[in-house]
């Protein structure tokens, strides 16, 4: 391990260590991984994707296109920016060639997110940023200020420029420190906004335990969503500096000129010891003096400008500096990394070369605009900045600062920055309703030269472009995009899809601005009228897991469960998900499989007295003089002649006549109704009664109440289920008379209140007893207390309801079947002028004969099991596909009581097949069964009254 | 995530709301009276401008209330909102 | 009118189970480092209430439980052991003490005189979880949406809104907030406060 | 080089590349036999067929941006046609036959991958309907198998089938002939094949109105000036409900946004595409390695091409519960579509009440497989004044006989 040979003289801190492509290397806290391998001098850090040319550092921050790193320790992540990556102790990371790397185990971190609301929300902790929280904040306004470096100061983190007579990032820190004390101001570091959508909901991704390493504690999220919803936005984004395409510009040692200067000043990196400057503006002399102060020799600088800024002309030429007017670099030269710039008169004339191991490139500075952008600003092209600005929104936010192209040349100067920031936060506070008292004070700022004019240049011609590039991290070249626009093409967009520009990691950040100059280069075209790609969420990559956040695992959707919950686990039932819900499936004894099990609880029920927990079931409270009126309408059959203390099944279609929903009605008083649902259906059910009541038939008074967990509900089934509930309800008159079927009887169960129903979805003699959901537990447990009582599940209720050939909306309905389709066409009403989805029952396709009906089916051996969903065809040998299909098994099982299997199918004219035998393809079989009726258990109905 | 103005409970977020696209399409008076192309026109085809649209939203998540809303399908920008039963107002 | 479903049960000594009952010792042990109070109150009375708020019946009501009920939207209002709060412009909640809903229902009842309305006792639809202390509204910012700062959301709001994937009633009180689950999510709405909590609870 | 990145792999390297002539943008001409509304990839797949099928080639594509620049390059670029009904096998069954040979008749490579797609089961009831949409697409002739959670793994060994999560994968149908293409390559494809045979592509051309003159289509009017056309053909997918407006046409469609997104290149992890619609989610990973993934349309109508957060989040969410690995990629990029959704959720293709004037489209979140399928149709269609008889299933009538193709109901293969 050596010292780190660019660290610049003279600085200290403490020692972190870390490891690159198998490699022991030190750092200092503070450090970039970028800014510590410059330090120890590794030039070239990834691979090309396409060419497989190695690539250094570029740039300082998120606009990185080069140095992509894979981490491998504390944890597998792929793809990041060197220069975003915060170093640690204990890092271990490799350069990549392209492609990253997922873990192959479980990523053990929390991640999270949160919602916060502010009055201005101020994106960017830089000059302009800082100026305008500062303003926002002291008016008393709830203000975020979110910025995604480590530490607040932006742009003035990366020059030497004063504040007030001290260094501007003191400033900063001091200023955002004093803003972080406010009560009703909020600063998020390491906080990268990334998306920008409707009615300024911004969504930021703050970076919490990443710069911890090993030592980040594992109660902290590591990443959190933040979803502010702010009243006003103040974009102070600043820009991104471009680079100029010309031969080699992609070799190690070419560099943002900027990017170098925050390397030596904030970073104290010496990314070369000998350079070259090729700049279109100012911007780059102060780069070249920064670098020259720190003990960088500057060879040269090319301007390709015939005037650059006088004042920093003088300022080279007091230092020895020379200045080339209307130069440009031909070619950066060099094997694997720069050696050496060849420089010439632009168009023209004789090169040179120079011998260099570093080439800062300063193309000009690009506003950021992606944010505004995305929150469906429009950009407009600025002709002194050549670049994109930002122009009109609807939305309630403003670029201020560099991000809206202050100073209109393409050099930030601090002082309008300043003032436009302040400027932006009174009016962002104002608008938010706020009084804003004028005389905010800014800090004083050094006198800046005033700066020359920028020319745009986007590419230095050449006889060979095969080495010019573009997009470097998509390996795009300036030969790629005239091919493409050679090709016929003439939208950025095609040539971005042609040549894969701009869709990489840094999504173009400094490549973007640059392709449409090439292009618009080709075609002859003026940038302005060519526009540019359009700005995506998010701003920079952004992991899975934190959108995810901590919706995962039981998390992820809620688990409903019942009062008697906790029992059935208990006695170890299996469970079914149903919606939301957790339902016993069955309850399997020792050694029992699901078959045995089902058997067992189907024979209980039919033999004994067996009970199921039906609390899932939806209930409404339908209460008002026209409940009976509204329930008629709803219903295909009719609701309002039923008696009070009587109970009736209904079936709901929707207007075009399909089946919705179906369950019981109970009526418990002249206007007083209660609705039972489908358990899947509940909220569905309810909400369609309300948007009727509400946007059809407000005349109607009516109001729906949901009770759904007001009741558990314990249905107990079976021919003993009499003599059972006798026992737990003393009070209760059970007879068949004095308690007859489709009637109800409130009561005292096991010495609970509770309402029972003499409905059964069996055919058995049933009750369902509906209690407080607080005593649900308490009733199921006097139930099955004298151990008689066979607790069954979901799969058991199912065979049960399927031998009476009762469907289950959802699995033997699909939305597309109609409640004659079922065989109910009894309960389709005729008396009833309207109903809904009477209407649709007229049209050809629902009277068609050859609908599909619901019938049965017996397969002729009674031991085949047909599967769920298998087909059937008439032919016992299958033709050439296509087969037309005559419809298919909905529910298939093995039923204890009919001693064999059975299934209900939905079938083609089905009940005028009754008899006929068919066939159902089961893999490479013909499985013959027998068409017969749906109800293949009991037909007479004799059971039901025990 | 737009910011919908409930009429009764203020500015929430979309995701509280139901959406229950076109506004002002009545149930048919008489639907027994219709052809089978109107009953299909009520059924199965609504609106679908690019700009202003009258439309319902029910705040489910919260008053449980149905209203409509006039929305630029263009921009997303809701223009006004009203409750049921009230005429769509005019926007400029 | 016959039966109401509304009928609050008798209360038996044994038997009740409240829906959080379960996470008992879980919240007092994320409540230990005092930053953060989670608790159920359960069994609290709860009656629906549905009426035209312009009707005399609803004024009649208001005298009759003591307690006018609020028409401004996203308010409660309270008096003696009673709290009414606006669920939607003609729908109330009213939440008692344990044991009160049989009484409140009949005076309600009584208070409509026949007039078009809905009462219903939904005490055991939903149960009331407490999230109290400084973090609270951390916590509860980690899933919803709502503006909880006390400009916006101080003590005598209430809305019906999301928490997570839950619907939920939230009121805010004076010392924190209260939140109505329905019971079905109850032990969902409590897994997930108490995973919101490990942060705050961890770091005291 | 350094040491560090020597004799790496380029995995960039070995993606074919473009022709060097693709078309050329044309002037519109006063008058054209054929007007195609819509140059996506449906009308560019259209135009190819009048020409090469029919030999008609004096066909205008008119595209109001660029060419492909709508839901055809925004799609999650999925290829299968294991639906459930039999009029919707017939029609993405014949495209998919197509697609098997379409990169050697259209000269261009087109990524096209049979790498399989796997549609996951997470209830009893996805599991039903899983099985009769495989017992129904082989009847049809279409490959389909119904696998095990075990052989899901097998299949796709990074899907997370432990019965712990919250709602477990119980299976799945696989069409191993389905895969992806790359959607560029296809809409160039088209393009350059029906330029070369003569057929005019005009971009940045908006069509703002249709000539309509006793019952009949003359022309349109549009941005660059009036065309007049003996049929005018609309394929303007998320649009065209504005677009038939013009001739009083209405249309059962809604228009709304849908979003997909895509991760950083990423080495091999994900050799098939899943598809779960319970929990909202379809990935594949693309030749380059970047992992594609949609998600759920967004609820209100809208034509910003724009979809809501939440969206991401939950599909997100969701998305980690299948592929807990993919914890730690990154999202580089979301956008969204505007897609025409019916009712039946099956696409709307044939004659409308205007003579001459013809209509393709609502094909959802599910146009971008069935392209040279109703490419050939509706071409049929356009050239006979007949449907194709794959395409006579999906006319508007549909709405009022009430013989819709409900694709959303059972098989929920809406994408």
């Amino acid at each position: 391990m050596t010292a780190q040979p660019y660290r610049r003289e003279g600085v200290t801190g403490k020692t972190v260590r870390f490891r690159f492509d198998g490699r022991d290397y030190e750092g200092l806290e503070g450090d970039t991984l970028a800014s510590a391998l410059l330090a120890n001098g590794v030039r070239a850090v990834a691979s090309s994707v396409k060419l497989g040319r190695p690539r250094g550092v570029y740039a300082a921050g998120c606009e990185e296109p080069n140095a992509l790193v894979q981490i491998e320790e504390p944890f597998p992540e792929p793809m990041l920016q060197a220069t975003t990556v915060e170093l640690y102790d204990g890092l271990v990371a490799t350069g990549l060639p392209g492609q990253g790397r997922l873990a192959d185990r479980p990523d053990p971190a929390r991640y999270d997110a949160v919602h916060a609301h502010c009055d201005v929300l101020v994106v960017g902790a830089g000059p302009a940023g800082i100026a305008a929280a500062g303003v926002a904040a002291r008016a008393g306004g709830r203000v975020i200020l979110a910025d995604e470096r480590p530490e607040p100061g932006g742009s003035l983190l990366g020059t030497t420029e004063t504040l007030d007579g001290r260094p501007g990032r003191e400033w900063a820190a001091e200023e955002v420190a004093a803003l972080a004390a406010l009560p009703e101001v909020r600063v998020l570091r390491r906080t990268t906004v990334v998306g920008h959508y409707d009615d300024n909901y911004v969504v930021a991704v703050e970076r919490r335990t990443n710069h911890l390493g090993a030592a980040a504690p594992a109660e902290m999220a590591r990443e959190r969503v933040w979803r502010i919803r702010a009243t006003r936005v103040v974009l102070a984004t600043g820009g991104h500096e471009r680079f100029v395409a010309f031969a080699g510009n992609d070799l190690p040692g070419v560099m943002l000129a900027g990017a170098a200067r925050t390397y030596a000043n904030h970073y104290r990196v010496l990314p070369g010891r000998r350079a070259v400057v090729f700049t279109t503006d100012d911007s780059a002399y102060a780069a070249a003096l920064d670098l020259a102060d720190a003990g960088v020799e500057i060879a040269a600088i090319a301007d390709v400008r015939r005037a650059p800024g006088e004042a920093w002309a003088a300022r080279c030429a007091e230092r020895g500096i020379e200045v080339l007017t209307g130069y440009v670099v031909t070619a950066a030269k060099g094997e694997g990394e720069v050696s050496s710039v060849e420089i010439g008169p632009r168009g023209a004339g004789a090169t040179r070369e120079v011998a260099a191991d570093l080439l800062l490139v300063s193309g000009g500075w690009t506003p950021v605009v992606h944010l505004f952008s995305q929150a469906g600003g429009t950009l407009r092209y600025d002709e002194g900045l050549g670049a994109f600005t930002p122009g009109e929104t609807r939305q309630a936010v403003e670029a201020a600062g560099f991000a809206r192209g202050v100073g209109g040349t393409g050099v930030r100067t601090l002082r309008a920055c300043l003032e436009d920031g302040a400027e932006a936060g009174r009016r962002a506070l104002a608008a938010a309703g706020f009084a804003v008292a004028s005389g905010h004070r800014l800090p004083a700022a050094e006198e800046e030269p005033t700066a020359a004019p920028a020319e745009h240049l986007w590419l230095v011609e050449a006889g060979d472009y095969g080495t010019h590039f573009v997009d470097l991290q998509r390996d795009v070249t300036v030969a790629d995009v005239l091919r493409a626009t050679g090709a016929g093409l003439t939208s950025v967009e095609h040539v971005k899809r042609y040549t894969t520009a701009g869709t990489a990691h840094d999504q173009g950040k400094t490549s973007g601005l640059l392709t449409s100059g090439v292009v618009a280069h080709a075609l002859g075209v003026d940038v302005a009228e060519l526009g540019t790609t359009t700005f995506r969420a998010p701003y920079t990559p952004v992991s899975f897991a934190a959108l995810a956040g901590r919706d995962r695992g039981p998390l992820h959707d809620p688990v409903r469960v019942t009062a008697m919950h906790e029992w059935h686990v208990a006695r170890g039932a299996l469970f079914e998900n149903a919606g939301q819900w957790k339902r016993p499936w069955y309850y399997p004894r020792p050694g029992e499989d699901m078959e045995a099990a089902v058997l067992r609880e189907c024979r209980a029920a039919r033999e004994d007295v067996a009970a199921m927990d039906a609390s899932t079931l939806g209930k409404i409270d339908v209460v008002g003089p026209d409940a009976a009126v509204f329930l008629d309408r709803l219903y295909t059959n009719m609701m309002s002649t039923l008696k009070v203390g009587s109970i009736r099944y209904g079936v709901m279609c929707r207007p075009d006549g399909m089946v919705f929903d179906d369950g019981t009605v109970i009526r418990l008083a002249d206007d007083r109704f209660l609705v039972t649902t489908t358990t899947g259906n509940a909220a569905a059910v309810l909400d369609w009664m309300e948007e009727w009541l509400q946007t059809e038939w407000p005349d109607l008074r009516v109001h729906c109440t949901s009770v759904t967990e007001q009741w558990a509900t314990v249905a107990l089934v079976g021919p003993r289920s009499r003599a059972v509930l006798a026992r737990l309800a003393p009070g209760l008159a059970v007879g068949n008379d004095s308690f007859p079927f489709m009637t109800w009887r409130d009561t005292e169960v096991a010495g609970i209140e509770a309402r029972v129903c003499r409905i059964s979805f069996s055919g058995e003699l049933a009750y369902e007893i509906n209690v407080s959901s607080w005593f649900g537990l308490a009733l199921w447990e006097a139930v099955m207390a004298s151990g008689e009582v066979t607790p069954y599940g979901t799969e058991t209720m199912h065979v049960l309801r399927a031998e009476k050939g009762f469907p289950i909306v959802g699995q033997d309905t699909d939305g597309t079947v109609t409640p004659q389709d079922l065989g109910m066409e009894w309960i389709v009403s005729k008396k009833k002028a309207d109903f809904i989805g009477k209407r649709s029952y007229a049209r050809a396709d629902t009277s068609r004969p050859d609908r599909k009906h619901l019938v049965g089916l017996l397969p002729e051996d009674p031991g085949v099991l047909l599967p769920e969903g298998a087909h059937l065809v008439e032919t016992s040998a299958l033709p050439e596909p296509p087969v037309p299909t005559l419809g298919f098994v909905t529910s298939s099982y093995r039923s204890a009581a009919l001693g064999r299997t059975f299934a209900l199918a939905l079938v083609s004219g089905g009940r005028e097949r009754v008899g006929e035998r068919l066939y159902a393809p089961v893999g490479a079989d013909l499985v013959p069964v027998t068409v017969t009726s749906h109800v293949l258990y009991d037909p007479e109905g004799a059971r039901r009254d025990g | 995530m737009l910011l919908i103005p409930c009429p009764w409970c203020g500015p929430r977020d979309e995701a509280e709301f139901h959406y229950g696209g076109q506004a002002h399409v009545a149930y048919p008076e008489d639907p027994a009276a219709l052809s089978d192309e109107e009953w299909a026109r009520y059924l199965f085809f609504r609106d679908n401008p690019k700009g202003l649209f009258a439309e319902r939203w029910s705040h489910t998540a919260g008053c449980r209330r149905w209203f409509n809303a006039v929305r630029d399908t263009a921009t997303n920008e809701i223009h006004a909102v009203y409750r049921t039963g009230e005429p769509r107002p005019v926007i400029a | 009118m016959a039966d109401s479903v509304a009928d609050s049960v008798a209360e038996p000594a044994v038997g009740r189970r409240s829906p959080a009952a379960a996470f008992a010792a879980r919240f007092e042990a994320a409540s230990a480092g005092g930053s953060l109070r989670l608790a159920e109150i359960p069994f609290l009375a709860q009656i629906n209430l549905r009426v035209d708020p312009k009707s005399p019946a609803a004024e009649r009501i208001g005298t009759a439980i003591g307690v006018p009920l609020p028409v401004e939207p996203g308010t409660t209002a309270g008096g003696g052991d009673l709290e009414v709060l606006w669920l939607g412009p003609d729908e109330w909640l009213v939440v008692g003490p344990d044991g009160a809903a049989r009484d409140l229902v009949e005076r309600i009842e009584e208070a409509a005189a026949g007039e078009h309305v809905s009462v219903v006792d939904v005490s055991a639809q939903r149960t009331t979880l407490v999230v109290g202390g400084e973090r609270a509204r951390d916590v509860l910012a980690h899933g919803c949406a709502l503006d909880l700062h006390p400009r916006a959301f101080g003590p005598g709001r209430c809305a019906q809104t999301m928490l997570a994937r839950a619907a939920v009633v939230l009121v805010a009180g004076e010392d924190g907030f209260r939140l109505l689950v329905r019971s079905s999510f109850a032990a969902y709405v409590a897994e997930w406060l108490l995973d919101a909590s490990v942060e705050y609870v961890a770091g005291g | 080089m350094s040491p560090g990145t020597q004799g790496r792999r380029t995995p960039g390297a070995d993606l074919p590349g473009h022709p060097d002539r693709l078309w050329r943008s044309a002037e519109p001409k006063r008058a054209y036999d054929v007007v195609i509304v819509g140059g996506g990839g449906h009308g560019l797949a259209t135009a190819y067929y009048l020409a090469k099928n029919h030999g008609i080639t004096d066909v205008a594509v008119l595209e109001r941006g660029w060419l492909a620049g709508g839901n055809m390059a925004r799609n999650t670029t999925i290829i299968r046609s294991n639906y459930l009904w039999d009029e919707s096998a017939g029609i993405y069954e014949h495209a998919l036959k197509l697609w098997e040979g379409l990169e050697e008749d259209l000269g261009y490579p087109l990524l096209f991958s049979q790498r399989g797609v796997l549609n996951l089961a997470h209830s009893l009831q996805d599991v039903r309907d899983s099985v009769r949409r495989v017992n129904a697409n082989r009847l049809n002739g279409v490959d389909a198998e119904w696998l095990t959670p075990e052989q899901v793994k097998e299949v796709c060994p990074i899907v997370d089938i432990s019965p712990d999560v919250r709602y477990p994968v119980l299976g799945g149908t696989y069409q191993p002939r389905a895969g992806i293409a790359k959607h560029d390559y296809v809409a160039w494809g088209f393009a350059k094949a029906a330029a070369d045979l003569g057929v005019d592509m005009i971009e940045h051309c908006e069509v703002t109105g249709l000539d309509v003159r006793d019952g009949r289509v003359t022309g349109v009017q549009t941005t660059r000036g009036p065309i007049a056309a003996k049929k005018v053909a609309l394929a303007a997918a998320g649009h065209s409900s504005v677009v038939a407006g013009y001739a009083g046409v209405s249309l059962p469609l809604q228009s709304h946004p849908l979003q997909a997104l895509v991760s950083e290149l990423l080495e091999p992890v994900h050799p098939t595409v899943v598809m779960s619609n319970a929990v909202h989610v379809y990935v594949s990973q693309a030749h380059k390695g970047e992992l594609v993934m949609g998600a759920g349309i967004d609820a209100a109508n809208s034509y910003r091409q724009r979809g809501a957060f939440h969206i991401i989040e939950r599909q997100m969410s969701a998305a980690l519960e299948l592929f807990p690995v993919f914890a730690r990629a990154h999202v580089l990029r979301t956008w969204g579509g505007v897609v025409d959704v019916t009712p039946d959720a099956s696409p709307v293709v044939g004659l409308t009440p205007v003579e001459d004037l013809y209509v393709n489209c609502g094909w959802g979140t599910g146009g971008f497989k069935a392209t040279p399928g109703v490419g050939w149709c509706y071409a049929h269609t356009v050239a006979t004044g007949e449907p194709h008889p794959l395409n006579a299933p999906f006319s508007l009538d549909r709405f009022t006989t009430g013989k819709l193709v409900d694709e959303h109901g059972a098989a929920a293969v809406a994408h």
